[in-house]
């Protein structure tokens, strides 16, 4: 029975209830002491992350000479021939857009079939919702391994072998589940009174769904856009059994530093930091979504 | 030499895009002038003709897309970057040539198999594969081919027999089954400078009571890897063997490839033992495989090559870099450049190009190099005859599953890759010879001196003992990556070297059997043996007059034997001055005793 | 019509596949003609529903099927009536 | 919030449905074909029955593996669970240094698995890498390529470096939805640190962790690319996982049949798993909403 | 008119509204009266079109709406929590159902401006929602329910989420706003006293069931049962059974009192009788005879609680099982454990007999 207990999206619009900015400043000035402190774990975790990063970029700008003969903190012999081999070379920078091209296809389809899903999963109760929930969550489960001949079979089956398009109908897989799961949690914090009154307002569905509902949900699209983005952009396995030359993903050309004449760090180093960069990029884009989203959502 | 290849690169690159739209003779001329010149084993008329030919055959094709692969190495590299391009402007067909990871170019080459799909129109793959290239009739058969539906797309001027890996991509059928692309050799690896040192050889001769040089034997090979272990020389320390241990498919090639050849495994016979291979795989009269574990005659876990993986253990973990343990075979490669190592048991020649720069430790000022190449030891229950080394033939391989007509296109690039107009330069660049022509060319007399004896090397009858895997293994990817695991197990303590290899042969023998279940090999597929003790097959080897398996000998450290490197090269030369080139059955090793010293008693 | 033989069909996994649609089948007309699942809490001390139960069973009965491998050389049609029993008791406790 | 049946729903899950049941359904049933079954190429096929469920179940090198799974899934979460709570804890609540944080740490949640093996692998190099470089210049016998110990040390320590920021980004997420009321209140009681977080934050992030726990275990249970790379699965077999046997039987030797019968135990293990975490989550969740005060 | 004919709702095993009739005239306000999860939400629905009703039939107007999908008909609804857009500005969210119908713009700002001064949100039009405090929040439901122009206005507990001080503001405005609309006008509330002052008409809800229906002040007046009676009084009704014999009616304790005029011809037997807390007065001290003669009745009580309002006091005491309240004026200092006697006149009672149907109610002006 609609017994509307006031949701958590009542209590964040009252701003005398909810965490108010003074308050957050006040509790972090009674912790001063604390605060000192504190800010040291951060800190050290941080620089934890980013000494093995670090490691990587100035790899890439030594020759492949200093590298192998020794240690040294910082590029002697600083030098961008092995960046210059990657954007001299075709088949080297068009794997790059390759992979961005099938990412961000893959993040626009995940999110478009995940949308009305995720609406149903948190709107409806239909016949065998629950298990249609958690079989979608088992798609994240199966050991890649063994699938992809099927997948390479199947593909090819539809003449997709080599399309930017069958690496992201193939990501799907793992990443709808995961946007649904996501998308869910944040359509579950709007109150459903707010479809109803655009239902009474007059509203169609789609109409109602594009003007009034995504805006509402926006940080859930940024943080779920960003986790299929994230598990697309690190996947290979997959990506490179669908794809032959035309759609070759940055993380596969990779393959080929390594070779009967020897590793070649200097460029395999160079196009690692190249595949970090458009992640960096990406979370910078959505650095607010993620805190916010977080927050709004059960992620 | 990656600066000479870009340059050239580049250099092509803005000859072709000023070239006009069509196809044709013009290209043709601005490619042999800017890549080629005088660089090539043919006349330049000769080169017009060989030109001519394939824009005419090629006629048919113009505006096709094909897509060929193969590993990354500098000779593909210069293929990809350099003559497939070329390659387009004159012949109009479009030419893909991707490079990816050499597991990779496998990985492909087997979904190919396992679907029919086709994924590559052509594939350069070791020849290692050709034992199941022959069996599983999934290839195109290239002596057939060239006759009949390839007729017309054959280049007349091919000539198939200046081909020195002719025989590694030949099945016992006595068809062609893959073109060789590249090659090259493993072989010994030492420094030259420090082996001539009079301070090092005159305490090694105190130590060891015999001359310090090219070790003819792993005796000898394990003396020098002590001495030099520990050692200081220059102000750093130094080791006297390098090697690699990671967990890694490239674990598996290394043995595969030569440590039991070269400790004597298997029988007599070149390219490969007849009727047990290096594999320690027994084979039929009917070159059916019966048999990996000594049980059923093979020699996987026989004695010779358990006595390998016991050396191979040894040695890594004495006298290497402790790095070297985890490292894989790309890894290891450079280190020697590094200047720190004495001497290698075999080392490939691939990496020559990298270990003759200007300015890295191994090299003089003068620009020659400090270490020479010479023919890697053999061990205690080596004998003449065998094989004595590996010898990678990268060779096109044209799929069933290809359409015809693409198949056609891609054959038309394979021969323009292989063409003697561009080999020789392709040579210069990559250091793969392939064809004897080639290797006799002046310009490589000219540039000996420079390469550490690799040229000194292909010239010598010697080379016909450094031979791919044979035909005896009928699903190299099958059961090549059983090897790695299970030398992992023996290079991690968890298993002695015997039941590393017992497991192993056990392993091969399981897939041996799947295949003969399934019969999809046909009368050419595996058939197993009975399994009967060891005595009974070493019976049946001295019964047949052949050699595998061999038992156990009681004394594995026989006398050591070295050989001053400059006579090893005088007598390679000899050979050749008073020997025409024959395929194999050469007396490769120099028997002439005065080079050869052993400790004096 | 698309060419499915590389599915490698065999005539067992087929009807395992049959059986198994068919349960789903069964299962969602019985929900449809009897809603609401039938939930009660059983010896798993939470609440299910007769789809949670066929869950279940279905899975324990692939860990019998998977368990008499290790353990047996008997023919796996025993399995089958050990897994028959299990699900008999999944419905009638859990 | 009160959900209404409504079977039309169907149809909004229904591209979701078509989506995954097409690069799902189909290629599992595949596996399921593959795995009573032997083959050699040419999709020629021979029967085999349960041939290799048998072999799979009683060879003694899986059952290494999975405990060397199950082994490394525990130390995974039992370091990056509090780990990352405890970063969570102590990052500032706003300001621009959140954005910073959050930036950065969720930098090596971005990189491909084979670059994140390959940083590794040369970072804890001792020739050329620093970590390598640093610990054995300490006087530490490190050596990764050849004990097991320290191939172990390098993997959890590769993959505390990896996962540990999804775990602080979902914590920190459960954080700062907690109202400032509940610490006013905790205050004003004089509670403990310790019993602040036991009684309020533990349990606000109670919900959000067990995604993290759920997504942590899936994931560091099915690891083969980071770990493949650093070590191979050695020395020996020591960081051999299962799904690096998986893939190297089905890729490397594309034993299909064997490897589909692996990978079938495989998933059917990360299955049940999964659904016990899965229901715990949801049966959890469940009463947390139904102790919500009513206002 | 809105006309539901038997309308019921089951979800489930559970049963939402049960057999429901009613008919709701236009220009009326209406007022649906219950505790929480009596069902006026689930009827709001159902006369929204929300939901369908599982069995019964909806009209508008004599025409059969039951399965039309709700942004056919012209209904507004406003929420007990504040439901707006919240990515939209208040102009906006007050002219959505206009820009949705496709008015042109000028006759929406004429619109929009007029609810908005109606509603005093004029200064607040460019802000948005989440930027307002919660009475304006609801003031912009209200003016986008107003604005549309609806035949049918449904306000489900609007105030209830209202501090005191907006409460009051807002309902005194409330009817006038929609009474000029000429809307069948439906207010859901579980306070009698927001009842009463709404006046109009008033249903009583019961576990799913409409209990009475009608006149707000004769429902409250004459509940139909026990059950309205106890829905329509806040403090709870204070319920004490009796037995009558002959002209008295006897409870427990000593309590015994001559049954009014209207209640004398009732047959003997067991009844209940309703006394509503304010109609209780306090006597003084235990065993004080009861004030007011014969015409009252008194009886004894344990404390339990008092609790002080300003000018009144509700004392909480036990008479026998039963817990009583009284309502009392001025502040009146008892502890809790005192003995009180609080005495009634029995014209007001309420009789109930053992069904809980009325048997007797008070005619005069007793509210």
């Amino acid at each position: 029975m609609s017994a509307y207990e006031p949701s958590s999206h009542g209590e964040q619009r009252i701003p005398a209830s909810s965490h108010s900015e003074a308050a957050l400043g006040q509790r972090e000035r009674a912790k001063t002491g604390h605060f000192r402190l504190k800010i040291f774990v951060p800190i050290f975790y941080i620089l934890f992350l980013l000494i093995p990063i670090y490691w990587l970029i100035s790899l890439s700008f030594k020759p492949n000479q200093e590298i192998v003969s020794g240690l040294t903190l910082w590029p002697q012999n600083f030098t961008l021939d092995n960046y210059r081999v990657i954007f001299n070379d075709p088949s080297w920078y068009e794997t790059y857009y390759n992979s961005m091209l099938y990412v961000v296809m893959n993040m626009v389809i995940s999110v478009a079939v995940a949308l009305p899903a995720a609406y149903a999963f948190s709107r409806y109760r239909f016949l065998g919702d629950k298990h249609l929930f958690f079989w979608l969550l088992t798609n994240r489960m199966a050991p890649p391994a063994v699938f992809v001949l099927p997948f390479f079979q199947l593909y090819s089956a539809f003449g997709l072998i080599d399309t930017h398009f069958a690496v992201a109908l193939a990501h799907c897989l793992f990443n709808v589940p995961l946007a649904v799961w996501i998308l869910e949690g944040f359509m579950s914090g709007v109150p459903k009174e707010i479809d109803e009154t655009a239902y009474i307002d007059g509203y169609s569905f789609p109409r109602f769904f594009g003007k009034i509902f995504m805006p509402l949900i926006a940080s859930g699209i940024g943080v779920a856009a960003f986790f299929c983005f994230m598990f697309s952009w690190v996947e290979l396995l997959i990506a490179r059994t669908l794809t032959v030359t035309d759609a070759k993903p940055i993380a596969a050309a990779m393959t080929r530093t390594s070779s009967a004449t020897g590793l070649d760090y200097g460029v395999l180093t160079a196009a690692g930091v190249l595949t970090i960069i458009p992640g960096a990029i990406v979370i910078w884009f959505v650095r607010n979504h993620i805190a916010k989203g977080f927050a709004l959502g059960r992620v | 030499m990656k600066r000479m290849l870009l340059g050239s690169t580049a250099l092509v690159a803005v000859a072709l895009a000023s070239g006009p739209a069509f196809a044709g003779m013009e290209e043709a001329k601005q490619f042999l002038d800017a890549e080629i010149g005088d660089m090539s084993s043919l006349s330049r008329a000769e080169q017009e003709q060989q030109m001519q030919w394939f824009i005419d055959a090629a006629q048919p094709f113009q505006g096709m897309d094909i897509k060929v692969v193969s590993e990354t190495i500098t000779t593909h590299e210069y293929e990809s970057k350099v003559l497939a391009p070329a390659f387009t402007a004159i012949t109009g067909i479009q030419v893909t040539h991707d490079l990816i990871g050499e597991g990779d170019v496998i990985e492909k080459l087997q979904t190919q198999m396992q679907s029919g799909e086709n994924i590559y129109d052509a594939y350069i793959n070791d020849s290692d594969l050709i034992g199941t290239h022959w069996r599983y009739k999934q290839v195109r058969d290239l002596s057939d081919w060239m006759e009949g539906e390839g007729k017309d797309v054959t280049d007349p001027m091919l000539d198939i027999d200046d081909f020195i890996g002719k025989s590694f991509t030949t099945a016992p059928d006595g068809k062609l089954y893959q073109l060789p692309d590249q090659q090259f050799a493993n072989l010994y690896w030492f420094r030259y400078d420090w082996f001539n040192d009079e301070t090092n050889k005159a305490d090694f001769k105190e130590k060891y009571g015999y001359d310090l040089g090219v070790p003819v034997n792993w005796s000898a090979y394990e003396d020098i890897a002590e001495f030099f272990t520990g050692r200081e020389i220059d102000g750093k320390q130094v080791y006297g063997h390098m090697d690699y241990g990671k967990k890694d498919p490239s674990l598996g090639w290394r043995f595969t490839d030569a440590w039991l050849s070269m400790a004597g495994n298997g029988d007599k016979g070149i390219p490969n033992g007849k009727p047990v291979d290096e594999w320690g795989i027994r084979v039929t009269d009917t070159d059916q495989p019966s048999g990996s574990c000594v049980a059923r005659g093979g020699d996987t876990n026989g004695p010779a090559a358990v006595y390998s993986i016991a050396k191979y253990l040894d040695w890594l973990k004495a006298y290497a870099p402790p790095e070297a343990q985890g490292m894989t075979f790309s890894e290891s490669g450079p280190v020697p450049a590094q200047g720190q190592i004495a001497q290698q048991i075999f080392w490939y020649t691939a990496f020559t190009a990298d270990m003759v720069k200007e300015g890295i430790p191994v090299v003089n000022e003068d620009g020659s190099p400090k270490w020479r190449m010479a023919p890697s030891p053999h061990g205690v229950y080596w004998v003449e005859g065998m094989k004595l080394g590996y010898q990678d033939a990268g060779s096109w391989t044209l799929m069933n599953s290809t359409p015809v007509d693409r198949a056609k296109a891609a054959w038309l690039y394979a021969q323009f890759v292989v063409s003697k107009t561009v080999d020789v330069k392709k040579s210069h660049v990559g250091l793969t010879f392939i064809r004897e022509s080639t290797i006799r060319d002046d310009s490589f007399t000219e540039r000996a001196p420079k390469l550490g004896g690799l040229v000194e090397f292909y010239r010598s009858p010697a080379r016909v003992q450094w031979t791919p895997t044979g035909t005896n293994v009928p699903d190299y990817p099958k059961l090549a990556q059983l090897w790695w695991q299970n030398i992992g197990d023996a290079a991690s303590g968890s298993k002695t070297p015997q039941e590393a290899m017992d497991a192993l042969c056990a392993a091969q023998e399981q897939v041996l059997a799947r295949l003969e279940r399934a019969g999809v090999q046909g009368d050419i597929g595996p058939k197993l043996n009975e399994e009967h003790d060891m005595d009974y097959w070493v019976e049946q080897a001295k019964a047949n007059g052949t050699l595998a398996p061999q038992p156990m000998k009681e004394n594995e450290k026989e006398t050591p034997i070295t050989i001053s490197y400059d006579e090893l090269v005088k007598s390679w030369q000899d050979s050749e001055a008073s020997m025409p080139m024959k395929e194999g059955g050469m007396e490769a090793t120099p028997a002439s005793g005065d080079a050869m010293t052993k400790p004096a008693n | 019509m698309i060419d499915l033989s590389w599915m490698a069909w065999t005539w067992p996994t087929a009807i395992f596949f049959i059986v198994i649609f068919a349960m789903l089948a069964g299962m969602g007309a019985w929900e449809y003609l009897s809603p609401g699942g039938s939930p009660r809490t059983g010896i798993l001390r939470f609440e299910t529903t007769r789809g949670d139960r066929l869950f279940v069973s279905l899975l324990g009965s692939a860990f019998i099927c998977l368990g008499w491998l290790w353990a047996s050389e008997l023919s796996l049609w025993y399995a089958l009536i050990v897994c028959a029993a299990f699900v008999l008791l999944v419905f009638r406790t859990v | 919030m009160e959900k209404t049946w409504n079977n039309k729903a169907w149809f909004f899950v229904l591209p979701v449905l078509v989506l995954v049941a097409f690069s799902a359904v189909i290629p599992l049933m595949t596996v399921v074909n593959y795995s009573v079954q032997d083959t050699f190429g040419n999709n020629q096929f021979f029967w085999a029955g349960t041939d290799w469920f048998t072999q799979i179940l009683t060879s003694s090198r899986f059952h290494d593996a999975l405990w060397r799974n199950l082994m490394f899934s525990a130390i995974v979460l039992a370091i990056e669970v509090p780990l990352g709570i405890i970063v969570a804890l102590s990052m500032p609540k706003k300001g621009v240094w959140v954005s910073v944080c959050l930036v950065l740490m969720a930098l090596p949640l971005l990189i491909p698995w084979n670059v994140v093996g390959t940083i590794w692998q040369i970072f804890a190099r001792t020739d050329i890498g620093l970590l390598g470089y640093t610990v054995s210049n300490l006087g530490i016998n490190y050596n990764y390529g050849q004990n097991p110990f320290d191939a172990w040390v390098t993997v959890v320590v590769m993959d505390v470096w990896h996962w540990t920021s999804l775990v602080v980004l979902l914590a920190y997420a459960g954080l700062v939805s907690i109202p400032d009321a509940y610490y006013q209140a905790a205050k004003i009681d004089g509670a403990s640190r310790w019993a602040v977080f036991r009684y309020i934050q533990l349990p606000k992030m109670g919900r959000v962790l067990l995604i993290a726990i759920l997504l942590r275990f899936m994931d560091s249970f099915m690891i083969y690319t980071e770990p493949f790379v650093v070590t191979g699965g050695g020395p020996g077999s020591s960081t051999t996982f299962l799904s690096i046997d998986l893939v190297k039987m089905a890729v490397g030797q594309f034993d299909l049949g064997p490897a589909a019968a692996m990978s079938l135990i495989y998933f059917l293990i990360i299955l049940l798993l999964s659904w016990v975490f899965y229901t715990i989550m949801t049966n959890v969740g469940a009463d947390a909403t139904s102790k919500r005060s009513p206002q | 008119m809105l006309e539901l004919r038997n309308v019921s709702r089951t979800v489930g095993a559970d049963k939402h509204i049960v057999d429901v009739s009613l008919k709701l005239e236009r220009s009326t306000s209406n007022v649906l009266l219950g505790p929480t999860l009596s069902g006026k939400t689930s009827l709001m629905r159902l006369m929204a079109g929300l939901d369908a009703p599982t069995s019964g039939t909806v009209f508008m107007d004599g025409k059969d709406v039951t399965g039309m999908p709700v942004r056919r008909r012209n209904v507004a609804m406003v929420y007990q929590q504040f439901i707006n857009y919240p990515t939209l500005t208040v102009y906006e969210n007050i002219a959505s159902p206009l820009r949705v119908a496709g008015k042109p713009q000028a006759e929406i700002d004429k619109a929009v401006k007029k609810a908005a001064e109606l509603l005093k949100m004029a200064p607040y039009l460019d802000r948005t929602p989440l930027n307002l405090s919660g009475g304006q929040q609801q003031r912009t439901a209200l003016a986008r329910a107003l604005v549309k122009n609806a035949d049918l206005v449904l306000l489900d507990e609007p105030l209830a989420n209202l501090d005191y001080k907006l409460r009051e503001e807002l309902r005194e405005e409330l009817p006038k706003i929609f009474a000029e609309t000429g809307a069948i006008f439906v207010y859901a509330t579980t306070e009698p006293h927001e009842a009463l002052l709404l006046g109009g008409r008033t249903a009583t809800l019961s576990q799913g069931r409409v209990t009475q229906f009608g006149d707000t002040t004769e429902v409250y007046r004459r509940p139909q049962d026990l059950l309205t009676a106890r829905t329509f009084s806040d403090p709870p009704l204070n319920v004490i059974a009796v037995e009558k014999t002959g002209e008295r009616f006897a409870g427990p304790g000593a309590l015994s009192f001559s049954a009014p005029p209207s209640q004398l011809n009732l047959p003997d037997g067991r009844y209940h009788v309703g006394i509503r807390p304010h109609r209780l007065t306090l006597g003084h001290g235990a065993g004080a005879a009861p004030a007011g003669g014969s015409s009252s009745a008194s009886f004894e009580a344990t404390v339990t609680l008092t609790e002080v309002t300003g000018s009144e006091t509700f004392i909480h005491a036990d008479f026998g099982k039963e817990r009583i309240v009284a309502l009392v004026h001025g502040v009146r200092r008892v502890d809790a454990g005192d003995r009180v006697r609080l005495a009634f006149d029995p014209a007001h009672v309420l009789v109930f007999d053992e069904r809980g149907t009325t048997a007797g109610a008070p005619t005069a002006l007793a509210a």
